[in-house]
């Protein structure tokens, strides 16, 4: 169960650190694909990366379809 | 319809026109729904006594003073005002709570929509 | 799902991409879904893509007043709004992606 | 001195300010003022502040392609140019204060 | 001698700092006026400073008219 | 007329229009004057094999090419591709030259016009 999705547009912009808990999801989208994140539940638009050509572990990846079915089954979507 | 519980985050400093218009959103759903408006990181800025007319960008006193009076409450982290030196906020006429980290992220987490500026 | 994305960046930024991509998707699963432009989105208004968005089956509503501030003519296919429509569209939606 | 201002960023930006100021202040001390449009700079055309500077002494310059791309329609007092336009501009110019 | 007037617009977002000579000269305009640089020989534009209600000591404010003045004496401005 | 030593640098990354339009000026500009155009920070991903047309930008390998034969120049720095583990640049068909950081400051030091993107 995935309780909120964070798109992140900007590198290394994350939210406060105390607001991702086990249930949160974070998916980098547009220039946020230029750094990884040190934690662990996160995934990347494969559109942007694979357009940056920036490389990515291909089970972080995600097309926007997917991106979409998790927002659909979380309980809301954040861009921060 | 549904009345929802709606947070709206302001993190961007003030000093262009994005804080006029996420006030701006965030009157019109206060119409609607109950709408928390959070002050953070730079966002904080935007309750100190500066000057908007002198850079070009409109006075959002107004819409400060129409969300309290729609019943929207008004946030500010206590950490990001101290991070800046930050000791005296503008006095709108409305009032203004000023939170803990802990307690913004909770605001957030029972929020049902989150918009950020 | 019923999505609602708010645009409030200009044409030539990388929301603009996401916001037409994210639609596409969202209009081929046959999600209803409505994009409500402000601020600097209204220049989006008269980019060839939204039209075709429109055609597609999405939604599209601005806010008249920065519309008119920027002096910008919107396409027929777009419905006039204000911060208050947005509001209630904000009420209809079960998800809001916010693109500033 | 001869001053070009080259503005490629839109009327809500800081930018905007930061060149309305200099421009004002480089009129009033005499200047020859050049201001060219381009990219999201052209979304500045319509803006009122404009013709005052243009009434004002200031040569006003787009970047017709620019123009034409964003679909703006230029005010008749700010004259249609190029990229190559630009580099005249810049040939002519003492100091170039570039704000993007 | 005024070699190059800097004009910096974003807060900490300094030229590389081997760029920077005695003869140069940094002027904070925009929200680069919210962070104050370690190096000598700055400046910051008053009205974006007041605006701000950002404090800087009085010798250190340019107006507009100052600013062109410094940029007219000057070899050239760059704004970084 | 004079003709002038125009720098033009390149930092902001490429995924953007910004890249682009700093390209077609400088472009413009080699028709009059001496161009050097010199990639920096996260300006140097746009000298990599990435591809603009997926993410709604336009190619500029186009103006590469033309700055390269109207006699411009192209620079990058090599520290700022080292930091981003960027060791092969895409083959536009021109030389692309690579400096150091006190380099790239003497360029921009020994310029009459620097117009930074």
């Amino acid at each position: 169960m995935v309780d909120t999705v964070y798109l992140i547009k900007k590198p290394a912009d994350f939210p406060i650190a105390t607001l991702i808990s086990d249930n949160d999801v974070l998916i980098l989208i547009q220039d946020a694909v230029l750094r990884q994140p040190s934690i662990d539940n996160w995934y990347a638009c494969k559109e942007d990366a694979v357009a940056r050509a920036i490389k990515i572990p291909e089970s972080r990846l995600l097309d926007y379809d997917d991106i979409l079915n998790l927002i659909e089954k979380a309980n809301k979507v954040v861009v921060w | 319809m549904a009345k929802k519980n709606a947070v709206c985050i302001i993190k961007s400093n003030p000093f262009s026109w994005k804080t006029f218009e996420a006030l701006r959103q965030a009157v019109g759903m206060a119409m609607d729904h109950n709408v928390s408006v959070v002050f953070i990181k730079d966002g904080v800025f935007a309750l100190t006594n500066w000057h908007p007319e002198m850079i070009g960008v409109p006075s959002f006193d107004k819409s400060i003073e129409a969300l309290a009076m729609l019943g929207g409450k008004i946030y500010v982290d206590k950490n990001c005002l101290d991070d800046r030196g930050i000791v005296k906020l503008k006095d709108f006429g409305v009032e203004i709570f000023t939170k803990s980290e802990e307690e913004v992220c909770k605001l957030i987490k029972s929020a049902e929509v989150v918009l950020i500026w | 799902m019923k999505l609602l994305i708010i645009m409030a960046n200009n044409p030539y930024s990388s929301d603009f991409n996401t916001m037409v991509k994210l639609a596409e998707s969202s209009l081929k699963r046959k999600d209803k879904l409505s994009i409500f432009f402000m601020g600097n989105g209204v220049y989006c208004l008269t980019h060839e893509k939204l039209k075709e968005l429109s055609e597609k089956g999405a939604k599209l509503y601005y806010c008249a007043h920065n519309a008119e501030q920027r002096k910008i003519t919107p396409p027929t296919f777009a419905e006039s709004s204000s911060m208050y429509g947005l509001s209630k569209l904000i009420a209809d939606s079960e998800k809001v992606i916010h693109l500033v």
